[in-house]
């Protein structure tokens, strides 16, 4: 009796874990014919999106937790292109479905659904994610089952290393580090810069990084490094001690719901020098976080929305009709890559991963909202970034540096 | 059953072929293989926590901290001799043994670490002792965070893959079976002393300084090999998996399945753990797939609404300090 | 003679500027059967406090099987050979009676080092090396626990036994299931004596025995402490308010007011004493109870 | 030296919000032994009643002096409310039992709150941090050089606000019959209803107080740094936390005292040696005050009765 209550609940999870079990693991080439057993009382595969008629195309982004609107963005770009293909068709006469899972931010969890997507949804490409630890986490998983990986927004090189069917349509932290030191030093002319990184994200890491020695290559002086975490609202400390040090400019690669506190308390200081950004910063919500103190502060991005190519501009049109928001980069690159992958199911003599990952390594001058996409030899696309100007609760394009 | 018959190591050598035949069925069910995984080091991290919060009364809500010492530890040793193997040995062997001698590796230090936190306990009671294991968990994230060695904010990716189905379920039998058998011991009645009364255990003899400190070095072990099991089936360990959040996720566990009992633990464990999953498996057969995404959004207030719900309803979990295995003995612990 | 098995020399201990107990001295031998009593406040319990370790004497010493214990802490003085029990029963509630008394039938250690190797070791000054012995002593203790081993069951056994007997001892055997908080009041009070005595003590204390019992219970209880000096060859200190009940069974009595000992010796001796009537009158005019007289 | 000045500023000012907060756990501790845990994320759900008042205010209304009083009792009142609503549904049943049931309670309230402000559900405002908008428009009281020292309004605002609250309370604890009610309480709840004082009153009142300062606290913490989350509840709350134990929990000065004192040091350290290592310090700080000195700068090392 006493026993009932908790041994109904241990019967309602295997049941759960049970239902799971009545779907067989993909093909391995490796396992060489030996599939699994079929679990007792094999019913069919779950219905709908599965079905024949569809393909379907996988992804894992950050859906909630305090990383969501990167991943809401990129989901948004990349139904856009969906839909935009199912119109025009869809893909050798079947319609494309997008099954998206939310990992949290969290690898663990990332690697979860990347297995859930492969072994359970049977994906035939998979989209994700735009944090590289996350990403990290899912691509052993992809290119273990030759399921093609392209990552939107994952900007550490490691990801891409993992294997050859993990490709990505952004550019990587060494050139966005590079660009900014660049744009600092030739085009501001700048001696003296401080960096303020935060020291929770990899992303803010790695872009100081390259910042800090390519900004020292070209002979100027980085007069102090601070670092903050993710989450922070109080940087006054960190402020106080660069200001002593007199930067001409502080470079902060950071996300925007720092870098509009950051911005506010530095004017609050009394730090008159303008700060330098990565594409971490873009966002509406900068503006209403950071107010009129990021005034004449520069970042680097993927994309202007100010960009006159018609291709664009009807991107930003159709995008701000289904989301009424105005896209960001990584609602652009997740646009991007979505097309790409679009493209080369195209392309592909049949949907088996082997076939997809061919077309796709040989992308060349893809005609993408947030530059032309050509992948190299290590899957990564060569093309330029921009630097925007902050003025006036805006963000204004200011020049494009080339690799 | 009669005691004599499971005695010493027998369990563990009778359970070796049913983990292999375990194994080689399931061998292509990946998802179901991760699953099963995550469920495993679930189970290991409350049935090792509840050592020290259900059997010793003591509450630590740091658990994740020692789990990332496991995990940082014995990966970053996998991925040093990644590139070394007995040569006398056929690959796959090789690779576990020293997949073995990581969790192994993992796990002492990690029970390092808990003695270190379990010496303050000498001192500290109760919210004290919380908020310093809490404190703990934070400071290892941030050494982490600060190690290069240790790959910072982006985590240690690389670590061999070598986790097998057969080798956690291996790790979760035995800590089942460490867990059970020194609540039956003149130890585990020791422990139950201190969480009713600590100055009459002590002045009934029972060493408890020595007794929370050993409780906190065991339960940190078997934290360790969580960690290090974890490493070696997610590829990425990064310093946000072992948050505040994740130890909170085990206490949930432990609160629910009842504080003390191992049963209580275990079932909770599997429970919370493939909820989630359970229900986006429902959702996304259904018309509007876009339910399943929001199943994790509403976890986290949920957890916290069911700690209170559960201490203002049924202060003992699920299983109050019982065992399933009391059913099939003559004389119960005293009902709670 | 036999030896002191438990002595106080000049004990007093001080809680921040109030004297609790003063210059107390105790002798107790195998066989023994003293009483401390004294009014409300007197610091008996104190005593008892600074006996057992809870508290660490501010001046004088405390010896217990010839060893000065001073500082050392209650688990380690109880191993000596002192048991006690609570005036406000402590008993671990949500245990089984049988359990409860487990705890204290403690099992004897199996140390992988010798514990007088030990404890040479920390006399010539490595008390490093001692400790770390000792620690891995502890340890190679609970892997007889987790590997079953035939020895370690053997243990189990024999605790049992022994704790049943102590139930059997005190009346409770047919409670040993029982849960021990939800036991009547006066049984509690025998478990309590029942765990006391699990621990094999040389010396019992017993801190008001016979709170809350009826006269019935209260004449037993009496029969019951004579007997269990008498079988385990105890020395027992008893703290009671009830003067029936204490100048019934104790051979000896110490009389406590405000910490000092006003008063030593046969319980007629004290009876006449008229430093203890005085210190009884000042309660007794209160609560209107003469000595010696049954409430 | 101008910036060890403007450290000292900067320090003082987060300190001041770490004591007021500390206030209420120490003022809660005291009459119920509970370290309520949910206490930094009242604190949270004052900010955003704060910020929804403003909102309504409109921004000229939001920045008189009549408009931030009105957010400020607004924001205090609602707390209040709802400090009276978890003591009264989550921890009044529970005074009886062990302090660890209490204990796992707060934790989960604190879970509920932080967590679930973070869905976009209904009225709940989601995970992205909002702009606190400006109720004290920021003016330069001191300016030192070339702008080398800078002394804000709003920071001697909350500084005489919390001198001001702290006095209030020592004054309420101390000369007041609430206040004695409340050390009765707090010594020893059984016996002091037996004296006839309504314990759960007491209780009550004191858990609504420290809920309301809780809010102010909240409120002047967001004018500080311009932005409201749901997470902010949870790392000044444990902060907090750590400067009502450094001065000794329970005891009122010392939780002033505590929470300057964790400012100055998470300033120092961060200002003058690795900032990476911000997040360890107040922890690191908390273990060596417990171990060196486990009653607090200030507080009584009480003895267990046996």
């Amino acid at each position: 009796m006493r026993f009932s209550l908790p041994l109904s609940i241990l019967c309602s999870a295997l049941a759960v874990a049970a239902c799971e079990k009545k779907v067989a693991g993909p093909d391995h080439d490796q396992s060489g014919g030996v599939q699994g057993d079929p679990a007792p009382g094999n019913d069919p595969p779950p219905p709908a999106p599965g079905a024949d008629d569809t393909i379907l195309i996988g992804e894992v982004g950050s859906l909630t937790g305090s990383e969501a609107s990167f991943g809401i963005s990129t989901r948004n770009g990349i139904e856009l292109a969906v839909n935009e293909a199912n119109l025009a068709g869809g893909v050798k006469g079947k319609k494309l479905a997008v099954r998206v899972y939310d990992d949290q931010g969290k690898p663990e969890e990332a690697a979860n659904a990347v297995t859930r997507l492969i072994s359970q949804d049977k994906v035939k490409v998979i989209l994700g994610e735009v944090a590289s630890s996350n990403s990290l986490a899912m691509a052993p998983k992809a290119q273990a089952a030759q399921v093609p990986m392209i990552t939107p927004s994952s900007t550490n090189p490691k990801v891409t290393e993992v294997g050859d069917y993990i490709f990505r349509v952004c550019f990587i932290d060494p050139f966005q580090g590079f660009v900014m030191a660049k744009f600092a030093r030739e085009n501001l002319k700048l001696n003296n810069v401080a960096i303020l990184k935060d020291n929770k994200s990899d992303y803010s890491l790695g872009l100081s990084e390259v910042f800090n020695a390519k900004f020292a290559e070209m002979g100027g002086k980085i007069v102090s490094t601070e670092a903050y975490s993710k989450g922070d609202t109080d940087f006054r400390a960190q402020l106080t001690t660069i200001k002593g040090s007199k930067p001409e400019a502080i470079y902060v690669p950071g996300y925007y719901t720092d870098v509009g506190l950051i911005a506010r308390q530095a004017r609050e200081l009394g730090i008159k020098a303008p700060l330098l950004g990565g594409d971490g910063w873009e966002s509406e919500k900068l503006f209403e976080l950071g107010g009129s103190a990021l005034d004449g502060s520069y970042f680097s991005n993927h994309y202007s929305a100010d960009d006159p190519n018609p291709k664009v501009q009807k991107f930003i049109a159709d995008y701000e009709k289904a989301y009424g928001a105005r896209p960001d980069s990584l609602a652009a690159l997740g646009y991007d890559a979505a097309k790409v992958a679009i493209d080369a199911m195209q392309k592909a003599t049949d949907l088996s991963g082997p076939a997809i990952k061919e077309v796709l390594a040989k992308t060349t001058g893809f005609e993408g909202v947030a530059g032309k996409i050509t992948l190299d030899a290590q899957r990564n696309p060569v093309k330029p970034a921009i630097v925007l100007q902050i003025a006036d609760g805006k963000f204004k394009y200011l020049t494009t540096v080339n690799p | 059953m009669s005691k004599d018959a499971l005695k010493g190591p027998l369990p563990v050598i009778l359970a070796l072929p049913v983990l292999a035949l375990l194994q080689v069925t399931l061998q292509d069910h990946d998802f179901l293989i991760y699953l099963t995984s995550l469920v495993g080091v679930n189970v290991i991290l409350a049935v090792s926590l509840n050592i020290v919060n259900g059997m010793t009364g003591q509450f630590s809500i740091g658990h994740a901290g020692f789990m990332a010492v496991g995990a940082y530890s014995g990966g970053k040793l996998s991925l040093e001799m990644k590139d070394y193997a007995l040569s006398f040995l056929p690959h796959v062997v090789s690779d576990q043994i020293s997949f073995m001698l990581a969790i192994l590796v993992g796990g002492a230090a990690a029970a390092l670490c808990g003695f270190i936190v379990g010496l303050p306990s000498l001192r500290l009671k109760g919210d004290y002792l919380a908020i310093v294991t809490l404190g703990f968990g934070e400071i290892i994230r941030v050494i982490v965070q600060n190690t290069e060695a240790f790959g910072r904010a982006l985590g240690l990716s690389g670590i061999p893959q070598s986790s097998s189905l057969a080798m956690i379920l291996f790790w979760v039998f035995l800590t089942l079976l460490v867990a059970k058998r020194i609540a039956d011991s003149s130890h585990g009645r020791s422990l139950w002393a201190i969480r009713e009364d600590e100055i009459a255990a002590e002045a009934m003899g029972v060493n408890t300084t020595g007794y929370k400190v050993r409780a906190f070095v065991i339960s940190a072990f078997f934290a360790g090999v969580a960690g290090v099991l974890f490493a070696h089936f997610v590829p990425i360990i990064n310093p946000g998996s072992f948050t505040f959040v994740k130890s909170m996720e085990v206490v949930v566990m432990i609160v629910a399945g009842g504080l003390g009992s191992t049963t209580g633990s275990v079932v909770a464990a599997v429970f919370l753990t493939l909820l989630p999953e359970g229900l986006r498996s429902a959702f996304s057969r259904l018309d509007d797939p876009s339910l399943a995404q929001k199943v994790d959004q509403i976890r986290m207030p949920i957890y916290g609404l069911l700690l209170v719900a559960i201490m203002l309803l049924r202060p003992q979990g699920i299983f109050g300090t019982h065992e399933i295995w009391d059913r099939w003995k003559k004389k119960p612990k005293g009902a709670t | 003679m036999s030896e002191v098995l438990l002595h106080a020399q000049k004990v007093s201990i001080q809680f921040g500027g109030l004297k609790a107990l003063c210059d107390f001295d105790l002798e107790i031998k195998s066989g023994d059967l003293k009483g401390l009593i004294g009014p409300n406040g007197a610091g008996k319990t104190t005593a008892f406090n600074v006996l057992t370790g809870v508290y660490r004497p501010t001046s004088g010493t405390v010896q217990v099987a010839g060893e000065v214990v001073n500082g050392r802490l209650p688990h380690q003085i109880n191993r000596l050979g002192l048991a006690r029990t609570f005036q406000n029963i402590r008993l671990f509630k949500s245990l089984s009676a049988l359990d409860n008394v487990k705890v204290a039938c403690l099992a004897e250690s199996h140390p992988l080092f010798r514990a007088s190797g030990i404890e040479a070791l920390r006399k010539s000054g490595q008390s490093f090396m001692a400790n770390g012995l000792d620690a891995l002593n502890n340890y190679y203790d609970w892997w007889r626990a987790l590997l079953l081993t035939p020895g370690f069951l053997r243990e189990e056994v024999n605790i049992e036994d022994r704790a049943l007997e102590l139930l059997s001892v005190m009346g409770l055997r047919h409670r040993a299931e029982e849960e021990a908080g939800s036991l009547p009041y006066g049984e509690q009070r025998r478990l309590e004596i029942a765990r006391a005595l699990g621990t094999r003590p040389k010396v019992l204390l017993l801190d008001e025995p016979a709170a809350g019992m009826n006269t019935k219970e209260k004449a037993e209880l009496m029969v019951l402490i004579r007997e269990l000096r008498d079988r385990f060859s105890l020395g027992i200190l008893v703290i009671e308010h009830d003067m029936k009940l204490v100048m019934g069974i104790c051979e000896q009595i110490t009389v406590l007011d405000h910490g000092e000992t006003i008063a030593y010796g046969t319980p007629e001796a004290v009876k006449k004493n008229p430093k203890v009537v005085e210190a009884y009158l000042g309660e007794a005019a209160k609560t209107d109870r003469p000595i010696g007289a049954t409430p | 030296m101008a910036d060890f000045i403007q450290h000292l500023i900067n320090g003082l000012a987060a300190g001041t919000i770490y004591a007021l907060v500390a206030l209420g756990y120490t003022m809660v501790y005291g009459v119920l032994k509970l370290i309520n845990f949910a206490h930094g994320d009242v604190m949270m759900v004052g900010v955003y009643i704060a910020y929804a008042t403003a909102k309504q205010l409109g921004r000229g209304a939001q920045s008189s002096l009549l408009g931030v009083m009105l957010i400020f009792l607004v924001a205090m009142g609602g707390c209040a409310l709802i400090g009276f609503l978890i003591e009264r549904f989550a921890y009044r049943p529970l005074r009886e039992k062990p302090r660890l049931t209490a204990l796992i309670t707060a934790i989960g309230i604190s879970f509920a709150l932080s967590y679930g402000f973070q869905l976009d559900i209904g009225f709940l405002p989601g995970a992205a941090p909002r702009a606190f908008p400006e109720i004290i428009r920021p003016t330069e009281w001191l300016v030192i050089g070339d702008r080398d020292v800078v002394l804000w309004n709003w920071q001697v605002i909350s500084v005489l606000i919390a001198v001001g609250l702290m006095v209030s309370l020592q004054y309420l604890v101390f000369k007041t019959r609430f206040g004695r009610a409340m050390r009765a309480v707090s010594y020893d709840h059984r016996t002091a209803a037996l004296m006839g004082i309504p314990v759960d009153r007491i209780i009550a009142l004191t858990f609504m107080l420290g809920s309301a300062l809780a809010a102010g606290a909240g409120i002047l913490y967001a004018i500080k740094d311009t932005a409201v989350q749901p997470l902010m509840g949870l790392y000044v709350g444990l902060k907090a936390f750590v400067a009502a134990v450094i001065g000794g929990i329970g005891h009122v000065p010392g939780a002033v005292v505590g929470g300057l004192l964790l400012g100055l040091v998470e300033e120092f350290v961060v200002g003058y040696t690795a900032s990476t290592w911000r997040d360890a310090v107040a922890f690191g700080f908390l273990i060596i005050v417990l171990l060196v000195r486990p009653e607090g700068l200030f507080g009584r090392i009480t003895a267990e009765k046996v």
